[in-house]
């Protein structure tokens, strides 16, 4: 893929880290405002996309290939399963495991936060590694059919 | 008829229509547009009945699968070409599904009247929650609460990614599989 | 009492174009966008079942204010008329897995394009039955 | 089991997790890590499924804090009529039907026919009046710890104050064994411990292993947890988990046909998922709560209106659906041939049995409680699942295709002897005087066959991928002499046969004669004598697979085929001697195994509310 103009692409670096931040506020604020970590998780995964539609799928290769993708989307998911698991600590799975804080506050309400990073993590990392994997598959069936012509 | 009552009958008319061009329009890309512009009307609708996560998730998730559905899909073939026909079945399925939709009329005549849920679990949910210090409630029942639930719903995303890379893999098998003794 | 039941049936209406479209359609794309409909039908279908009509106003949304505080009156007013939300965790995930059923399908349709080169599903017959 | 159960999700779903990011970071030896983190995970869960039989019967609530009753247990016209006041103005009320026993509103006294007008909470002076029931339910789930809710209730023209404080339960999710959730517990295990052992060499053929054992560990997660479950909307979403990993593995081969069947299955099962959650929205809308226990709570006192059946018709079709009942067996015989043999054996041996019959079983007999038309719905679809299953599959020549075939056949046994178990149960004594005996009786063996099912099917698939795996076709015409070149083999795919036709020693005689004992007795002798037929076509089809894939000479392009490794054998194996344990060993495992798993269907609704709820 070889990425679009240089009107696209000025306009994507100018705007990439105003997005990818709403992303990232967007999945901690979750047990404050609308969001939370699966919303978040689509805008960051959208927003990686947008670098990859503007300057092509290899500007990202070497920070964020498809493999890595799938390494941080299991971490988001194995903590998320680790977050429930210590709950046995208190009894049983998804047990309360500390005494929930209340207010206005970035980390309160319990585990709720740190369950919305984790699934922030996972669908962001996961569906832009599918994406990458789209394209991927797009550029080999390409070569392959400009080799059979 | 109270405003919201108003707008969301005008939302659901703009999606009904949206969803019969989506599905009957010769043209793909128009198709596919027509499928946002109703997950749009969804959207919309979630804001009007008071559930601005799903307004905001429904978008997002929407412009990520159109995003999809045409860079991957319809870019690939010429969307205007030869209109591929249906099955000679349409009238009948039509009728058929006439016919779905006048049985459900007539059953949720039953059903509790629209605006005037019974927020048996969901009252209890509202007001542990309000306790537990959580301030979007949505969220505390979506993770706390039914955070089990959740778990699994990440499961099936990434059973999907999983999937998904699964399925784009050049080749399936090793070799081209003859059976490992029979050519001898 | 048309209005207690209209809005439920509007929305099995947008289920069964979805439903008609995966019957009758003929091209890969139209069923996954039927597919995807029904999706849409049944989040709406959700959200709508989770509304309650409040005393005055436009619906409420269960999300507490800064405004509001910690004055205990105005949250019991809040939990008194907002809208059910365990309807819309409901449709949280069912919005999730719609995603996934859909990146899926799209995935698929690419792969038999590229075997079949058409998205027309009366040539995609290797399989009888 | 408070611990044991969530163990039965985290363990696979744990594996599942882990595989990529090792398998994909591991280089060369991606499959090596794959395969071990797959088969400890399968042996860990076979030793937990065990120690769940060491453990009584309770239900554990995941996550949310402890609460109070949200059960007010009243039954009435949804909203206020005007009702006649002898001897004074008519006043405005709701009109009692009916009180679920032991609920917060049978404590307070009230009685069908009572007409509440008015209701006030502790700490009120005025009586307000009442709108709906749902305005009540409301005020009941909102109680402060001590508070209490009087209504006032029109009774025989007089007016009278009732109050009653809230009692005890808690917020979350339910999980929840009893003996139905052991026996299925053990199934999926053994079977899955088996299907892994077999894929460490049938699976070497393949590429990329990390991404086969990954959606692997996650249908077994999945089974798990619909079988766990005790909540509407938990179920659905497990149910989805296990079909999403399915449909990766159907396509896995990424050939055309395996697309093709793979695809064609994700759109119907898409179909499905959506009728099932239209059904769970009205569930919900109607009664307010999602956990089953509560939910059949209600059912025991409502009336059902036209909604509900509405939502009874949603899930029988959407469950119909992914159990691949005959209106809706398109896809199965198309995607359960197409998948890696031991892909097939679960998908055939576990998976339309978890996400299908189970779920239906448990929501008819336990949540949504026993009808004559449900009944004889399930009755008819069984009936036509085993006929036309068995016709279509006399005529394959493929041979995983016949046994996909037979699959639907099967099935239609287990739907057919529950559907007679149903029946009998909602006629009750007025139907014929044994009832509880043949009603109990037909439940067994419709589970029992289930069981046997799970056994001899992936015990017969699994041969199947041996033939394949060795001779690369499984086209019976170009096969033939496996005697003589895989003894072995041959002996195992022999067991399962006789297994699947009803030959005497083995399991599946003891199953099928249940049935047509339980059947002819409720007093269907025309379906006892089609259940027999049926049978009768099974041997004949398996004695075609027998003229052409084990008797005779081989043909000379086979002639270079040796016996197939040392894994396959023992997996072949276990299932094997599951087969003859469950038919010879039946006066021993019917007590501890089958017995209480039938119990707990036959239980109905009372049953499992008292289970769930402990008392």
């Amino acid at each position: 893929m070889r990425g679009m103009t240089l009107i696209v692409k000025t306009i994507t670096a100018l705007l990439i880290g105003f997005i990818l931040l709403f992303g990232f506020c967007v999945v901690l604020t979750g047990h404050l405002t609308p969001g939370g970590g699966f919303a978040g998780g689509v805008i960051l995964a959208a927003a990686l996309l947008l670098v990859v539609l503007a300057f092509g799928a290899d500007a990202l290769k070497e920070r964020l290939g498809h493999n890595l993708a799938v390494v941080w989307e299991s971490l988001g998911a194995i903590g998320f399963l680790a977050v429930g698991a210590l709950g046995f600590i208190a009894g049983t799975f998804f047990a309360h495991f500390f005494a929930p804080k209340t207010g206005f506050v970035l980390f309160a309400a319990g585990s709720i936060p740190y369950l919305n990073v984790a699934v922030g993590l996972k669908v962001g990392a996961g569906l832009f590694g599918a994406f990458l994997m789209l394209a991927a598959f797009r550029e080999t069936e390409r070569a392959g059919r400009e080799e059979g012509d | 008829m109270s405003a919201t009552l108003a707008i969301l009958y005008v939302v659901l008319a703009f999606m009904i229509i949206g969803a019969i061009v989506a599905v009957e329009t010769r043209d793909l890309l128009s198709s596919v547009l027509c499928l946002g512009a109703v997950g749009f009307g969804l959207s919309v609708a979630d804001l009007v009945l008071g559930a601005p996560d799903l307004a905001l998730t429904q978008l997002v998730v929407e412009i990520f699968s159109v995003v999809l559905l045409i860079r991957t899909v319809v870019a690939r073939e010429d969307t205007t070409k030869e209109f591929i026909r249906d099955t000679p079945h349409v009238a009948f399925m039509g009728a058929v599904i006439m016919a779905i939709v006048i049985g459900v009329y007539v059953c949720f005549q039953a059903l509790t009247p629209f605006g005037d849920p019974p927020m048996i679990m969901g009252q209890t949910y509202m007001r542990a929650a309000e306790q537990a210090g959580a301030k979007n409630l949505v969220t505390a029942v979506v993770l706390d609460f039914r955070g089990y639930d959740t778990l699994g719903e990440a499961t099936v995303i990434f059973a999907a990614i999983v999937g998904c890379y699964a399925l784009l893999r050049t080749r399936g098998r090793t070799a081209q599989h003859e059976g490992h003794d029979a050519h001898s | 009492m048309l209005h207690a039941v209209l809005p439920y049936v509007l929305c099995i209406l947008i289920f069964a174009i979805g439903l008609y479209a995966i019957a009758v359609k003929k091209n890969l794309v139209k069923v996954i966008i039927g597919v995807m409909l029904i999706d849409t039908a049944v989040n709406l279908f959700l959200v709508l079942i989770g509304y309650r009509v409040p005393l005055r106003g436009a619906a409420i949304a269960p999300i507490i204010t800064p405004q509001m505080g910690s004055s205990r009156q105005a949250v019991s007013e809040l939990l008194g008329n907002a809208v059910d939300p365990l309807p819309q965790a409901l449709v949280l995930t069912s919005i999730v897995i719609g995603l996934s059923v859909t990146a899926l399908m799209v995935v698929m349709a690419l792969r038999l394009h590229q075997k079949y080169g058409t998205f027309d599903l009366t040539q995609i017959t290797k399989l009888k039955g | 089991m408070q611990q044991l159960l969530p163990l039965l999700v985290v363990i696979p779903l744990g594996a599942a997790f882990l595989i990529p990011m090792v398998g994909l970071l591991g280089g060369k030896k991606e499959w090596r890590i794959s395969e071990a983190i797959a088969l400890l995970a399968t042996v860990a869960l076979v030793l937990v499924s065990i120690g769940t039989f060491f453990c009584p019967s309770a239900a554990v609530w995941i996550g949310g804090y402890q609460g109070r009753s949200e059960l007010l247990g009243l039954v009435g016209s949804g909203s206020a009529v005007e009702v006649p006041n002898p001897g004074s103005a008519p006043q405005r009320g709701v009109p009692v039907q009916e009180v679920v026993p032991g609920s917060v509103a049978a404590t307070a006294g009230l009685r069908a026919g009572d007409v509440v007008v008015g209701w006030r909470r502790g700490s009120d002076t005025e009586m307000r009046p009442v709108q709906s029931v749902n305005e009540l339910r409301r005020q009941n789930a909102t109680l402060e710890p001590g508070e209490q809710l009087v209504v006032r209730v029109l009774r025989d023209g007089q007016q009278r104050d009732l109050s009653a404080a809230a009692g005890k339960s808690v917020t979350g999710i339910a999980m929840f064994g009893d003996g139905l959730t052991r026996l299925l517990v053990l199934m999926i295990s053994v079977v899955s411990f088996a299907a892994v052992l077999f894929s460490l060499s049938y699976m070497s053929d393949y590429t990329m292993l990390a991404l086969y054992y990954c959606p692997l560990m996650l249908m077994i997660a999945g089974m798990n947890g619909i079988v766990v479950s005790g909540d509407l909307f938990n179920i659905y979403v497990f149910v989805e988990v296990a079909a999403m990993a399915s449909y990766a593995l159907v396509g896995f081969g990424v050939e055309s046909e395996e697309l093709e069947a793979s695809f064609k299955y994700l759109v119907l099962s898409a179909v499905a998922s959506g009728f099932i959650l239209l059904g769970i929205g009205i569930i919900y809308s109607l009664r307010g709560t999602l956990n089953l226990a509560q939910i059949a709570d209600y059912a025991r006192a409502a009336q059902p209106n036209n909604a509900l059946w509405l939502a009874v018709a949603f899930f029988v079709a959407g469950f119909g659906l992914k159990a691949a009942m005959v209106p809706f067996h398109a896809w199965l015989p198309d995607a359960h041939p197409s998948a890696p043999a031991p892909v097939s054996a679960m998908l055939s041996g576990l998976l339309i049995k978890a996400s299908g019959v189970y779920v239906l079983a448990r929501l008819v007999f336990n949540v949504l409680g026993v009808s004559l038309a449900v009944a004889h719905v399930l009755m008819a679809m069984g009936a036509l699942s085993m006929v036309v299953g068995v016709f279509l599959a006399v005529g394959q020549w493929d041979f995983k295709r016949l046994l996909a075939y037979h699959s639907i056949s099967q099935m239609g046994y287990v739907v057919l002897a529950l559907g007679v178990g149903a029946e009998v149960l909602a006629k009750g004594p007025a139907g014929i005087p044994a009832w509880k005996t043949v009603g109990f009786l037909a439940i067994a063996a419709g589970l029992f066959h289930l069981v046997n099912h799970a056994a001899f099917k992936s015990l017969l698939f699994l041969s199947s991928g041996s033939v394949v795996y060795r001779t690369g076709t499984r086209d019976l015409k170009k096969l033939g002499g496996m005697g003589q070149k895989m003894p072995l083999t041959s002996f195992f795919a022999r067991i399962g046969a006789l297994s699947i036709s009803g030959v005497p020693p083995f399991n599946g005689f003891f199953s099928k004669l249940l049935i047509v004992i339980a059947v002819v007795w409720a007093g269907h002798w025309l379906l006892g004598a089609l259940t027999v037929f049926v049978s009768f076509m099974t041997l004949l089809s398996f004695a075609k697979v027998q003229r052409y894939l084990i008797d005779g000479d081989p043909p000379a392009s086979l002639s270079g085929v040796r016996e197939s490794p040392l894994p396959m054998q023992v997996a072949m194996g276990i299932l094997a001697a599951a087969c003859i344990g469950l038919g010879v060993l039946l006066p021993l495992h019917m007590s501890g195994l089958l017995a209480p798993a039938a119990q707990s269907l036959f239980d109905q609704l009372a049953g499992y509310t008292k289970a769930v709820f402990g008392g």
